[in-house]
């Protein structure tokens, strides 16, 4: 046994893996469907316990300041995001899309995703973390292909080939690593624990560190969706049930910039290993910059709020790139903004696409006359995401901008470039999506908007007021990753 | 016996250097994996040297799952993959094989650059290991990118994942969870790969690449 | 100076402008008249044209609306008070630091908005052209007449007209260039303003032609003599305003006994009687141009004054 | 009752507001909820603006100011008012008041309700929130939450292509505004992020950076306020929105960003340099020309306001421009007179411009059109409102004695001041931009008789001209209300001036001199340099007026006779036949316009024989637009359609980019040891 089923990290990990079991035997969807957000939430819960108590880290296992923001935004985001999609995939099934035998899978594999998830961000293992997200890649492949439609089927092939090999890069990154921590740290599983290895970091061989990192970060930089690694991303989440949309951007995005970011940590806790800043600020801006023009020529709404994504994983690069405890916060915060302000988006954006058959940007207007909810939770949502007040998002690019340009002002002209293109490309898609007169067919939906309400009730408050313990946790963190 | 175990662990790792420039070299999509069989022969005779230097039996299971799978079926399934559907012998390259070859020169020759200057501290074995991986996950990129159609490409990833074994056992006191999943890794992506052929054969009549990506989502 | 000398020097003022304004306007036309060897109108016809039309009825368009019927006397209000606050015959008026020389540009180019305004509303093309065309001459000759404020303050070291005469009255002015700049452009302002030619025909009867004549084509009456009256009130407060600053001798100063100010009447008198002629002598000289010139010519003026204005900077400091 | 710090009595408004607009999400559609919506706004606004106009005159040294727990974590949301907030916060809010006024009458006619009502007081609310902020989160997040507000009212009818066109580039502008100023702000905070104003203005800008932060400030505000060549946006937006809406915009939402100018640059930069003037000069009288110019080749009414809305900026620019000119040199009360200048007629531009956009909506509602050459004769059938549109006319044209005369007045008085600058470029400047300035107002003036004289004079061009009716009371009351302010401020400036005092002193470190004195009249300097009474003036026309009036209806004739207009023998009733806007503005054309728009005029003249009409073509070109904003419109588009061939690669070269990547690193690495 992993670990003792009645800790925190123990039971984020049993629930998910539990349920998908049992949902494999389970026919009824509606049952399964509530099913897989009662466990959601339960895991949820448990996320949340471990603030309460929290365990030293074991040799597989760690919570620590920096993962558990993480893994309680993973799992409130998995938690609405099956809410959502119980209510997305009872259309789905109804129009025939979807077969009972596929929806059963699609349950099991949704869980399965949530704990590979969760235990990529808990593990204290380094090769732990290289399974866990190469599971979760490969549900993940299952899940974009599942309608198995032409294009689904490319998107996953796509996805599976730029995947696998980012995985594979990802691996020698990881052999990398031990090689380096060896002669430190001595042969046998210790060099693989994280907690380890950042103890021992400032006696690692450094150039061995730079090789290894150069290869994690296109290896986990490939999930992250970082220009000009991303081509799988547009489609995947173009192409796949958009719940699956929503926990890639909100969700599966995350969890490869954690483990990123872990080696970060660890390249900057020695001396004489190059600074992995000017990497990730480099990516973070060509992926901004790349993502801004992207979006101006994009037909398929889901796959234009995909490139959205990547715009912002940019800018998340370019913060932790940036560091220092201003731009790590804005990065932070900007990490958990977009998980939430995206997820939701694409909850709206998947209503939208069955309320007007069609994900075609051209066959979509009018939507605030037509369907005022979904219509104004995408000008909201779009709003919030494209970095203006009330909105959270507004928040985390001031500290970035402002923060850069005091230090490095030459790095904030293309920032500001990049995200002004984003904005203006955002804008002209929303005004023809949400206003002028409504075309097409028009169904009315049955949505459950309490997921979207939800998170775009907390990125509001976000933008508002963030709860001292909160900004405590999130400064502490900030600092600890310099 | 150092400097035997060195010599031999040296010698089949570049033998596997070899065998993946070799790889680069085919035109025949046959020879093509003909070749691969025998680099997952000299993979699997690698690992199991290593196994026997390192002393860590647990390696054997990983070279014998390189001999068994690498080896014989999935050079047998491809073989009979390429008899049922018809497929076009010749490797369709997409830059020709001498400039491929210069680049595979070139790589491998950075990768020494690289690695060595590296690990100066490392020992020896590691070292040179690490070196000759490198080259072959470099190499095997190299062919997926070089090469048009889809078998050659599978062929250049599992020649990719030969180097990364090659690190992984060269690495001594690798716990044993990397092997396990580096096997697993090969065999689900075989698998899912698999799968995806099947599929793919289902609606297009090639397993060319080309075919997929002339439907890419969106209209140009 | 007591308050009571003080407002009976102001009323005399207003009375003075309102009771010369439309000799000047019969002086010239008969000076004009006398240079084209025909006999003229009398000197006080004038006076008989404004009383008749002020006795007519007045004939008011069926589509014109109320403000018609009000504009001219704002018209003739602002006209005459602008004029009243220009220094004639004496400098202390009461009033004068009540608007300085830019709020007297201002107030005619108040009495200028509204006849414009008037023009537009019958609803006519003629009253369109000349509103037009009055809008267009407007809008080049204030910055020009501002850029001759700009001088002439530069060198007074005042708007106050009464200090710009005093100023130019005391000694040490001497000749300057940006001065001469000033006058040149005051004069072709002055010109185009009051609709002489070369700039317009006060005596045409052309609607084609007509600028100012064209927009108060509908006004008939006692509306039409307020405007007549207006128009020469107005050509004699140019007159009293290049006399004023360029030709300043024999005014009054403030406090001077009475003998003082009637001299300065009667020397004002004569200056009038200059200007009329000077004025007559240019038109009979000169041909009307075609009215895109216009924008030429008073662009002309604005250099002017804008050179000397700059001028005056530059040399500020020299 | 506990008397409320005025912050916190502001704030309550504020939250008040906020409140208002999300029940009016609740209840947009009701029929009383604009009754409910506008009239708490009116109320609110009216307090806020009683608050404000008391600091003012009470004008404490200190401020008052709050911090609540709220926005940036670490310093909180930063709140305070002090003199030049208060004056700000006055102007916002007689605005508002006069919106809200006009929008219980003006919102009968509203066709999407539900698309006003939720998003008015928002928009108060956030102009209300920028002048209060006293950190740059807060002030940046008030300014795009302004922004942002009012993007939502211009797009309220948003079926209009137009429109949505309009709102396309006002929030792509008003980011650009927001990422600039966000720049600005960046700068002053320095590096350890100290975002408050008191700590900006505690550690100061270094010199060498001011010069960037005045530039990046230019760029926000005047973006906002619609400096040229930033103001693109402006004469798109301001029109699209609801008539109230617009003037909220152009009346008021342009003077936040005066506001937020004169922050940046008097406060919180540091001592101003003399050489922040050339910029702020240039750019302030390129934009009234321009902007002046435009609105005279416009046909649609509010169009032509938006564009004497640019002009306006422009001109408190300006007078701006000249402020830092004398501060930089030391000229303490030229600065002052400059300064007092530009927020006299910032006050006068909200009031005048807000009853103008009244006068356009109530044609609108009356006519349903806002283009000109389908308007006319409506001051015989709207009395009202052309009376009150016309002394707008009035008061904007700078005409005495209303208001816009006195404080532009002020400036052409400053500009008397200027020679004695040390500095040759501003000697050489500073007439430039007098004359510019003087062209600018002449121009204004004619702008104005063709807006006025084209919509309420002649014949009605239209049949829904001529059968417009008189809009409700409300609306009259409204525009009545900001037509007696702007008399008054005309009539009495020298009261304006004394109240302005304390926030010149406060900006410039000093005042003009009290003018309450001697007649009332308003003395710059000296009474020997200049003097100017609108009292007086007012009292003379009018007395004047009567007099003669009096005598002749006395003493000669009263008569009149309807008669039809002289037809020259030649009758043809149709009011085809009238000068339209564009041939009243065609002299102008002639004169201004192939320098400033590239005009041309091509006449097709069929051949002798041919019954066929003659042809005039006019053809002109908004250079800005062309020259500035095209090419980085097909830029982007180019740079768009360019990368996005990235987006169908095969696999393979997908997998070559990573692989490239991978190359290049590792060739990165074996370089760098």
């Amino acid at each position: 046994m992993i670990a003792i089923p009645t800790s925190g990290e123990g039971l984020i990990l049993a629930i998910p893996l539990v349920t998908a079991a049992l949902l494999i035997f389970i026919s009824n969807y509606r049952l399964s469907a509530r099913l897989n957000a009662a466990s959601a939430f339960l895991t949820l819960l448990a996320a949340l316990s471990l603030f309460v108590r929290k365990t030293a880290p074991g040799p597989y296992l760690l919570v620590d300041d920096l993962n558990i923001v993480f893994i309680v935004l993973n799992t409130f985001v998995g938690f609405t995001a099956s809410v959502f999609s119980a209510s997305y995939i009872a259309h789905e099934l109804e129009t025939g899309r979807l077969t009972k035998a596929q929806l059963r899978f699609y349950h099991a594999m949704y869980q399965t995703l949530l704990f590979a998830m969760s235990l990529s961000l808990l593990a204290n293992n380094i090769g732990l973390m290289w399974v866990a997200i190469e599971l979760a890649t490969l549900t993940t492949v299952v899940m974009v292909g599942i309608y198995r439609t032409h294009e689904a089927l490319e998107a996953a092939w796509k996805y599976f080939i730029l995947g696998s090999v980012g995985i594979a890069l990802a691996l020698f990154g990881t052999i990398l690593v031990y090689m380096a921590a060896r002669p430190v740290v001595g042969e046998g599983p210790d060099g693989m624990v994280w907690t380890v290895l950042i103890d021992h970091a400032s006696a690692l061989d450094p150039a061995l560190l730079n090789l290894a990192f150069v290869f994690l970060l296109l290896g986990y930089g490939t999930k992250v969706g970082l220009a000009p690694l991303h081509a799988w991303l547009p489609d995947a989440h173009a192409e796949g049930p958009t719940p699956i949309s929503a926990v890639l951007s909100g969700l599966l995005l995350n969890v490869a910039l954690h483990a990123v970011l872990r080696f970060k940590l660890l390249l900057a806790a020695n001396p004489g290993a190059i600074a992995p800043g000017p990497l990730l600020v480099t990516m973070g801006l060509v992926s901004l910059i790349f993502a801004g023009f992207m979006l101006y020529r994009r037909r398929d709404i889901k796959r234009m709020f995909a490139y959205s994504s990547i715009e912002h994983m940019g800018i998340i690069a370019f913060a932790f790139g940036m560091g220092g405890p201003l731009a790590n916060f804005a990065g932070l915060l900007h990490m958990t903004m977009h998980s939430l302000t995206k997820s939701a988006i694409f909850f709206t954006v998947g209503h939208i696409a069955q309320a007007k058959d069609t994900q075609k940007i051209a066959e979509i207007r009018g939507l605030t006359t037509s369907h005022p909810m979904l219509g104004w939770s995408l000008v909201v949502g779009v709003v919030a995401i494209a970095g203006m007040p009330p909105f959270g998002v507004f928040m985390s690019e001031f500290l970035v901008v402002s923060s850069t340009f005091a230090r490095a002002p030459l790095l904030a002209i293309p920032l500001v470039i990049g995200l002004l293109v984003a904005v203006g490309a955002l804008m002209q898609k929303v005004h023809g999506l949400a206003f002028g007169e409504p075309t097409g067919v028009s169904h009315p939906v049955k949505a459950s908007y309490l997921p979207m309400i939800a998170h775009f009730g907390l990125v509001l408050t976000a933008g508002l007021y963030l709860p001292p313990p909160l900004v405590a946790w999130f400064q502490h963190v900030a600092v600890l990753l310099h | 016996m150092e400097r035997l175990a060195f010599d031999v662990a040296h010698f089949f790792a570049g033998s596997l250097v070899l065998v993946s420039l070799m790889l680069l070299y085919q035109d025949r999509l046959s020879a093509l994996i003909n070749v691969f069989a025998f680099q997952a022969v000299v993979l699997a005779l690698s690992v199991a040297w290593q196994a026997y230097v390192q002393g860590a039996p647990h390696l054997y299971l990983t070279a014998a799952i390189a001999l068994s799978v690498k080896a014989i079926i999935i050079p047998v399934a491809l073989h009979r993959m390429i008899r049922r559907l018809g497929i076009h012998r010749e490797v369709e390259t997409a830059v020709n094989i001498g400039p491929t070859m210069l680049a595979g020169l070139g790589l491998v020759a950075l990768s020494m650059v690289v690695i060595l200057r590296a690990t100066a501290a490392a020992d020896m074995l590691a070292r040179e290991d690490l070196a000759f991986a490198l080259s072959v996950v470099l190499l095997g990129l190299l062919m997926m990118v070089t090469r048009r159609n889809a078998v050659s490409q599978v062929i250049g990833f599992m020649s990719l994942e030969n180097g990364l074994i090659l690190a992984a056992t060269g690495a001594k006191g690798m716990p044993f969870v990397v092997e396990i999943s580096v096997a697993f890794s090969v065999l689900v992506a075989f698998i899912v790969i698999g799968i995806f052929l099947f599929r793919i054969r289902e609606r297009f009549d090639s397993v060319n690449l080309q075919a997929l990506d002339d439907f890419r989502g969106e209209i140009r | 100076m007591g308050l009571i000398d003080g407002i009976s020097i102001q009323l005399s003022q207003m009375a003075l402008v309102l009771a010369l304004s439309p000799l000047l306007t019969g002086l010239v036309r008969k000076l004009k008249a006398r240079l084209l060897l025909r006999q003229g109108p009398p000197l006080l016809q004038p006076y008989r044209d404004l009383i008749r039309l002020a006795r007519k009825e007045a004939v008011v368009a069926e589509s014109a609306s109320w403000l018609f019927r009000i504009i001219p006397y704002i018209v003739f209000a602002t006209t005459w008070v602008a004029a009243a606050l220009v220094p004639t015959f004496a400098t202390g008026l009461l009033f004068s630091w009540s608007a300085d020389l830019i709020a007297i540009i201002a107030l005619l180019g108040s009495a200028r908005f509204f006849l414009a305004l008037a023009g537009m509303d019958v609803g006519t093309s003629f009253g369109g052209i000349g509103s037009s065309r009055e809008a267009m001459i407007a809008t080049l000759a204030e910055p020009a007449l501002i850029m001759i404020v700009f001088t002439l303050a530069l060198i007074a070291g005042s708007t106050q007209l009464s200090n710009v005469a005093g100023f130019m009255l005391s000694t040490g002015v001497g000749l300057r260039v940006s001065l001469g700049m000033a006058l040149i452009a005051l004069i072709i302002v002055a010109i185009a303003e009051n609709g002489r030619i070369p700039v317009d025909n006060p005596a045409t009867h052309l609607e084609l032609t007509m600028v100012h004549e064209a927009m108060v084509l509908e006004y008939s009456g006692r509306h039409l003599a307020l405007i007549e009256f207006s128009s020469s009130l107005k050509l004699l407060l140019y007159t009293a305003l290049i006399a004023c600053v360029f030709v300043p001798w024999g005014l009054a100063p403030a406090g001077a006994p009475l003998h003082v100010h009637l001299i300065g009447v009667v020397i004002f008198a004569a200056k009038l009687g200059v200007a009329g002629l000077m004025l007559a002598v240019f038109e009979t000289m000169i041909a009307k141009m075609r009215v895109f010139r216009v924008a030429d010519f008073l662009g002309a003026a604005f250099m002017l004054g804008f050179l000397g204005t700059l001028l005056r900077f530059v040399s500020r400091s020299l | 009752m506990v008397a409320l710090p005025p912050i916190v009595a502001n704030l309550w408004c504020v939250a008040a507001l906020l409140v208002i607009g999300a029940a009016a999400v609740a209840i947009g559609k009701r029929n009383w909820a604009r009754w409910l919506v506008y009239g708490c706004s009116l109320t609110v606004s009216a307090v806020s603006c009683t608050i404000a106009v008391a600091h003012l005159i009470a004008a404490p040294a200190a401020g008052s100011e709050i911090v609540l727990p709220l926005g940036l974590p670490w310093i909180g949301a930063n709140f305070r008012i002090d003199v030049l907030a208060a004056f700000f916060l006055a102007v916002i809010d007689l605005g508002a008041v006069a919106a809200s006024l006009y929008g219980l009458g003006y919102g009968r006619h509203e066709s999407a309700p539900e698309r006003v009502l939720p998003f008015f007081p928002v928009f108060l609310a956030g102009m209300n929130m920028v002048i209060l902020a006293a950190d740059a989160f807060t002030f940046l997040f008030a300014w795009e939450f302004m922004s942002l507000a009012s993007w939502a009212l211009v797009m309220t009818h948003h079926r209009d292509e137009e429109n949505r066109r309009a709102g396309y580039v006002y929030i792509v502008m008003a980011s650009l505004g927001t990422l600039a100023l966000l720049l600005a702000f960046g700068l002053m905070a320095g590096p350890d992020g100290g975002y408050t104003f008191a700590a900006m203005r505690a550690h100061g800008t270094p010199p060498g950076l001011a010069g960037l932060v005045l530039a990046f400030a230019l760029l926000g505000t005047g973006s906002k306020a619609g400096l040229v060549p930033l103001h693109v946006w402006l004469p798109l937006a301001h029109p699209a929105a609801p008539s109230h809406v617009s003037a909220l915009m152009s009346g008021v939402m342009t003077k936040v960003a005066i506001y937020g100018f004169i922050r940046i640059t008097f406060d919180l930069l540091g001592p101003v340099s003399w050489w922040w003037s050339v910029p702020v000069l240039l750019a302030g009288v390129v934009t009234a020309t321009l902007g002046v110019l435009s609105a005279l080749m416009q046909n649609d009414l509010k169009r032509a306001l938006a564009y004497s809305t640019i002009e306006n900026i422009g001109l408190i620019f300006v007078a701006l421009g000249l402020a830092f000119a004398f501060q930089g040199n030391g000229m303490k009360a030229a600065a002052a007179l400059a300064m007092t200048a530009a927020l006299f007629h910032v006050l006068n531009h909200s009031l005048f411009k807000s009853l103008l956009f009244f006068g356009a909506g109530a044609v609108l509602n009356a006519t349903g059109e806002r283009r000109m050459e389908k308007l006319g004769g409506l001051q015989n059938r709207m009395p009202a409102t052309g009376l009150l549109f016309l002394i707008g006319s009035v008061a904007i044209s700078a005409l005495p004695p209303l208001n816009g005369f006195a404080s532009e007045w002020l400036m052409l008085q400053a500009i008397l001041l200027s020679p004695d600058l040390p500095q040759w470029a501003l000697k050489l400047l500073i007439p430039a931009v007098g004359a510019m300035l003087a062209l600018a107002t002449a121009l204004a003036a004619a702008c104005f008789v063709r807006a006025f004289g084209i919509s309420f004079l002649g014949r009605p061009r239209s049949a829904a001209a001529s059968d417009a009716h008189e809009v409700d009371r409300l609306s009259i009351a409204a525009m009545a209300m900001l037509a007696v302010l702007c008399l008054l401020a005309g009539v009495l400036p020298a009261f304006v001036i004394d109240a302005l005092a304390p926030v010149v002193q406060a900006v410039t470190g000093t005042r003009m001199p009290v003018q309450t004195v001697a007649w009332l009249s308003i003395v710059p300097i000296a009474e020997s340099r200049s003097s100017y009474n609108g009292l007086l003036v007012f009292f003379f026309i009018v007395s004047s007026a009567s007099i003669a009036a009096f005598a002749i209806h006395r003493l000669a004739s009263d008569r009149l006779r309807r008669a039809p207009a002289w037809d020259c023998g030649f009758p043809d009733g149709s009011p085809v036949t009238q000068y339209t806007a564009d041939s009243f503005a065609q002299p102008l054309r002639r004169v201004f316009g192939g320098f400033a728009f590239r005009a041309r005029e091509e006449v097709h003249m069929p051949p002798p024989g041919d019954g066929s009409p003659a042809r005039l073509t006019v053809t002109m070109h908004d250079l800005v637009w062309e020259f500035i904003y095209e090419p980085i419109a097909r830029l982007v588009n180019a740079l768009a359609v360019r990368l996005n061939h990235l987006q169908f690669l095969t696999i393979r070269r997908y997998l070559s980019l990573v692989f490239g990547v991978l190359v290049f690193l590792l060739l990165v690495l074996a370089s760098w040891g």
